[in-house]
């Protein structure tokens, strides 16, 4: 018991520790920036950036802050409503706590591993705590590129933008462990596997020049081989099939099976405390979506455009073919059914939405509602993991059908925009059918290997250092008073 | 004195009220209760998650009165209360052996 | 009984039939897509059309997600939270789907007869499954005009932002006949009346052919003729007065009438459940209401300014004086009514919002709220229909007193705009104070009489089909449990 | 008791007076407006004004739009969350309401007192009703200043943007003294204090001429002695840490102390009634104060982008460090915490958020956690005012935190861009560490003065009217029902 | 024993509880009730529809003594919960024929 | 007839009722109750404030049952409710003098 407790307290402890070191960190970084903006000056008399597109930078500042809001509230409120009231804290807080502890280590060090050059797996260290983002000596800001060629956008902005995509998918993986997981545990395991699944993905998937450092056809071979591993085998994923949703879905399952079943699962009513909340929760997601897919384009332009219609409309064809195969098959359509489908639907086309045309949004949005519904039914019994809120069953199984219809529906002959295929001319091609699919199913089968890899061992980990399941007693007694010593209601 | 306690169905509070009322019962107790019976529940589904509910729910009515007015009291209840299907309810009687407001002290029918 | 249950079974087995069906049309249309592309090829030699303003872009695609929003969760929760406990989730469930449906059915057919050149009551079918906006050979994007001469929009952002005002429109009739109606009828109904008194009042309303169009005086009169019927008599109708609230308003109140009023109205207290999700849905709506009226000056300009700063005015007017009016008349200010208020004021700027000045904000929301609130207790009594949420009171009542009010304050002499007389050389004007109420006047009462025309048949043919209402122990069990298998609370 | 009953009623009848004045005076003003056109239109022959680009109109919507959300709900429910729910509805009708009635306070009087030229303590009445905003004769717009030379927006914008800082500032004082004030005490309060502390605060902050006046060195002295006080002092405050957060901090501790204690306080469990309310407000406000911070930029540019990352930041380290010392402290972490240290987070960056670099922001963000939970637990007992929900524990010490820290982190020698010393020539610097943090001392301790003096006299000359406090017994029934006759659930 | 069944304002539950204690009242069990009787509710007003609400929240306390404890115990419930206003409400006592603690299986005074 | 009144912990429900079942009772109503005793509570923080919670939420069976099932009733619970820890809960046995089933008027033992 007394060890417990000292465990318990050696975490905050260590925390506490980190934050110091952080500040002295800081400090030096002040010193070290001012250097480093010395040496930065003279290169600055050369001609001006670009300056950036006041309705990008409209669009993508608003895009980010509907990325918050999908962790917080939103996804928080989706999960947080189909859990027992007394556990409804710990999962807000879960969800609270990830997404900043995520959000400041994008700033501290996961950006710059994510997105800057290093080799195919992994970026660098030149972007540490954001350095060199902003100049303090002459006010300047660095550039990141877009998909168009002399269309700069902030750093700063893309930095912001990106923090929003890793600290969600962490959190998505939280509905996989909530009402049994420790509050130490969940953060332990957070980091791990920020740092050794959701950041290599990234830049294998995002990770890229930018279309302005290819100037030459000459340069295109080197330049690729500097890129993202699956970036340069061509796989299409518009805003995070790949990188978002299969990678916290098959981590999601993996914790599902590590920390085994919740006391009383099969045996008692586990019902929802809240539709009302999943459904807020739902709605949320469905508007931050909006940034999170359409933002994904980088700019205010005909991308964003058609990924807006296509996320609006596949979702909207999700909620109705969920809802009416239930209605056939069950009997009755629910309304966490109509939530469930919109979500299905979210996810689906996440890796479509730019990459595919209007028939494509139909026919995705359609299969996703159909396909889902099985995975949290027929799928999830043969399963027999107690993947608490169907992590596994909507985002790794609607990822995986949106990355795969993604190179179906991406042809041109079927609607769609195809790709770019030569960043130097900015010409479009479509390199047929089942190599598209192929390329995507690497992608596919790539992710799931390196998130279920590194989950397994993150969860093992902080099952070592601090325990990964509260005692029976405080699981009965619910998190929130247990694990946090509040309760959600007093009404 | 006796103590009353009806189960009756919840939409029917406002009418057993009112009998009781009408009966000269000058109190009662509402308390919200689930009840399991003869009376069939219903299913609900969460995704895959199948549950039968048997507890339906009830409101429980507590009022004490003095023995003079209990058979007025009965009748009022199941005239305000009855639906004729299965679920209605029961009344259940008690003895109670003191009663005491608490405002005045005052005890026995008094204090009803 | 046996019946019945065929009859419950047989709406969504023909809801997949159509699913599938749409699938082949889907795969047909691919073919024929290509076709159409490359009959389109030559004649893409012409020069480059124009490109949107990205602040444009930005503004509309922000806006657009903002009225999603309206709709879920706000309206949703708004609604949601007046009913009782049991019928919670089939308020959310039926706004849920019916708005996913409704997004759908436009994108499928109902953008084509609203906004393409037809007669001056419907439109045509060019534009069947988006047909044609995004060109998927060339990569290139249909434009849609603004308000503005060579300032074009994607037109699937157009598209985008009209689908969210249809679905919310179908929406908000649900008000007037919750906690009794069938879920089956309410889809039966939704399509009917979106089909045949949507789309032609919008159509009449708001179709024209753009400002571009207007390159010789010569042809204004040729021009005029294909635009709709309303549009042509000169009303003036910002962001919906006629074609969302007086259309919704009055279809509820068809509804009400035909349906009959809830087990127990005025014997029992049916008390809202939730007044904290109503004010949150109020809030939302303000919220959103920003990209539904400003937005719907297409462009991030000074009239999307003077419409912002007018939704944001004359709803705070109207907080106050329905606030003090109800502490006046009945001794307490509720929290009830100034939500009330909130919406009443955002319901009669609706049509006036770009197109009246401060005075009229100041004017239309102070008389909003006072109004509306007539409409819900003295107009409601006199009435005798159970139009349960009051969508008659609100957005019948306000939207009137909007669109007339408009007339008024559109006066330059009032410090409003005017309107566009002259198309050729953006010439603005205003007709008298008298001519211009007329106008709207008579575009009030077309609106009106269509739709209680159609609200009337539609919700007969839905009887006819399903039956409209659930059984007396259905409605007293609760729509939750009985129609959707669901509670939408477990505390 | 007839006297007191009459009073109530007196309330009400004033305001409906109010409203007919009202009324009269946009009559007049109508045709005032006219003449004032009239004259105007000579000079309308100069060189057309440059337009506004629609990147930062659309930007610029959207953040006023967000702050907006911050009131209502956000700020509602993060409040009403915290009380006990039988006073839920109070809460966010006190919000509601005092939001509606600053904003309509802003428009007719306000926002000229705040923001045009005066003495160096208030504004003038030049802009009364927004008069001279739109020009109804010939549909032009008047321009404000951004920070950048040439770079108008529609003043409009700038008046709807501002009026949502107002608004919300008056509604967070709310916090101090809710759960026993009167309805008609808080607005008789809200007046007089928007009045005389808000109104001159602005001014003496944020008034000047704009960059496109400072065309000439010989001009400066001129102009800077034409703006307000605390901005001639060269104190920072890029979004409202003095006029904001301390203003209404100070505010709500002195309305404690007149107030006194609820009944129970101490003695009886005072605990929160939803922290699920708690959070969505927490979380909301995150989202929204990215319009607040970023917004006020007054661009789409890379100020903005800095304040967007760094609001992001700082409320991410500020959730860990709170999260972390409470559990550190207090053995547990709680969703509360969490949440509150979002919160502190926010308030502390607002002064800072476009003033300070990357290293600032980490800094700032984790300061703001420790010291705001020293504010609410440590200091709160030294205080011994029943400061319900610690307005002054987080936002009058977080923005005082928030004000010095921006002092020190502006330095670029750590990290932060300075400030503008030349608007002629557009150059910035920084006036040395001691320099700024005295600057910064200065505008804090005036906003304090004034506040305090003001709030004083406001709540004093409220209880004078109709008195502060409900009686014991409607304290005890709940003010939802004692006060606004309704109830916050039925469930 | 004695069941005393005690309808007290919500916000006295506290202080009766503790005075129980004081008397030597090892446990007890409460819930929450609504409660009519002499005391006038309230009325409330959504939009056009006002309704009298005269079921007031009311806390229900059941504590089962042994007959030795019951005088205090009534005494207790008294003091702790009198503010003489009407509404303060009754106290009603019955009698408990056994107790078991379910734990051990002790029964009689004992279990309580 | 007897009425027993069983407090148990909330996750016990289902087991009691089931065991009730078998055991030959035909119905019974639950109540949500608060409860304080020997097993210890918890403390709430909410950023300055403490509280100790020493109200646990328990659940409460009331079920009347013809005396000659009274035992085997009894032991249903126990049964069903057990968990040897402290807090498992207590069981009270009263008389009843009448029931009545609303539905048909039906009295007596016919009436369960
Ligand atoms: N033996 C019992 N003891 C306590 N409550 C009972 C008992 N039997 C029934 N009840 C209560 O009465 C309600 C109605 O009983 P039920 O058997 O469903 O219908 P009916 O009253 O028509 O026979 C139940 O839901 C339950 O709350
Ligand atoms: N006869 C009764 N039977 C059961 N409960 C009663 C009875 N009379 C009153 N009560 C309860 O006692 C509460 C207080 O009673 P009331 O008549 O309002 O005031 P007082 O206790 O001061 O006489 C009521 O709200 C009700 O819950
Ligand atoms: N004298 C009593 N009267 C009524 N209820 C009681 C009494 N004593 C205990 N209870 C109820 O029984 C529950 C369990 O009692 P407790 O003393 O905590 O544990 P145990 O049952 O193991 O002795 C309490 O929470 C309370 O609801």
């Amino acid at each position: 018991m007394t060890i417990l407790n000292d465990r318990k307290r050696y975490l905050p402890a260590l925390a506490a520790l980190g934050c110091g070191a952080l500040a002295l960190l800081l400090a030096q970084h002040g010193f070290a920036q001012e250097a480093a903006q010395a040496a930065a000056a003279a290169p600055a008399a050369a001609p001006p950036p670009p300056v950036p597109n006041k309705g990008d930078v409209a669009w993508m500042l608003t895009s980010t802050a509907l990325v918050l809001l999908m962790s917080v509230p939103a996804l928080a409120l989706f999960y947080g409503g189909l859990v027992r009231t007394k556990n409804m804290l710990s999962v807000l807080m879960q969800v609270f706590v990830v997404f900043s502890l995520i959000s400041v280590l994008w700033c501290v060090y996961g950006y710059s591993v994510a997105f800057t050059e290093g080799n195919a797996f992994f970026g660098g260290f030149s972007r540490l705590f954001l350095n060199g983002t902003f100049n303090s000596a002459d006010g300047s800001f660095s550039m990141a590129g877009t998909f168009s060629k002399n269309t700069p956008l902030y750093e700063l902005v893309f930095v912001g933008f990106q923090a929003t995509f890793a600290a969600i998918t962490v959190c998505l993986i939280l509905g996989s462990i909530v009402e049994r997981i420790k509050f130490s545990a969940v953060l332990i395991f957070s980091v791990i596997w920020f740092t050794f699944s959701y950041l290599p993905v990234a830049h294998m998937v995002w990770f890229w020049q930018g279309p302005d450092a290819y100037t030459d056809a000459s340069k295109v071979d080197a330049l690729n081989a500097t890129a993202g591993y699956i970036w340069q085998l061509g796989a299409l994923d518009f805003a995070g099939g790949t990188v978002v949703h299969i990678n916290a879905g098959i981590a999601g399952l993996v914790g599902a099976f590590v920390l085994g079943k919740r006391v009383g699962y099969g045996k008692e009513a586990i019902k929802p405390h809240s539709l009302t909340m999943t459904m807020i929760g739902a709605s949320l997601l469905w508007f931050g979506w909006f940034g999170f897919n359409a933002g994904s384009a980088l700019e205010a332009n005909g991308s964003a455009a058609l990924a807006f219609i296509n996320t609006y409309l596949a979702t909207a064809c999700a909620v109705l073919s969920w809802t009416f195969a239930e209605w056939l098959i069950k009997g009755k359509p629910s309304m966490l059914g109509a939530a469930s489908g919109a979500v299905a639907g979210l996810v689906a086309i996440t890796p479509a939405a730019g990459n595919v045309g209007i028939p494509g949004a139909f026919a995705i949005g359609l299969l996703a509602g159909v396909i889902c519904l099985w995975g949290v039914t027929g799928l999830k019994k043969l399963i027999k993991a107690d993947d608490s809120l169907d992590v596994f069953g909507v985002h790794a199984l609607g990822g995986i059908s949106g990355a795969l219809l993604t190179g179906i529906f991406n042809a041109p002959s079927l609607g769609g925009p195809g790709s770019t295929q030569d960043w130097v001319k900015m010409t479009t091609g479509y390199p047929g059918m089942l190599e598209q699919l192929l390329i995507q199913a690497k992608a596919v089968g790539i992710t799931i290997v390196v998130t279920a890899v590194v989950a397994f061992i993150a969860f093992k980990i902080a099952d070592l250092i601090v325990g990964l399941r509260v005692t029976e007693e405080e699981e009965r007694e619910g998190l929130d008073i247990s694990s946090h010593g509040e309760s959600a209601y007093d009404m | 004195m006796k103590l009353i306690t009806a189960i009756i169905r919840p939409f029917k509070l406002e009418e057993v009220r009112e009998a009781l009322t009408q009966a000269g019962v000058s109190g009662l107790t509402v308390t919200e209760v689930k009840g399991y019976g003869r009376q069939k529940g219903h299913t609900e589904l969460y995704r895959g998650a199948e549950y039968v509910v048997d507890l339906l729910p009830k409101i429980k009515i507590e009022a004490v009165v003095p023995d003079e007015l209990l058979e007025r009291a009965l009748d009022a209840v199941i005239a305000g209360a009855r639906t004729d299907k299965i679920g209605d309810g029961k009344i259940f009687v008690s003895a109670i052996e003191q009663a005491l407001r608490i405002r005045t002290g005052e005890a026995g029918k008094d204090a009803l």
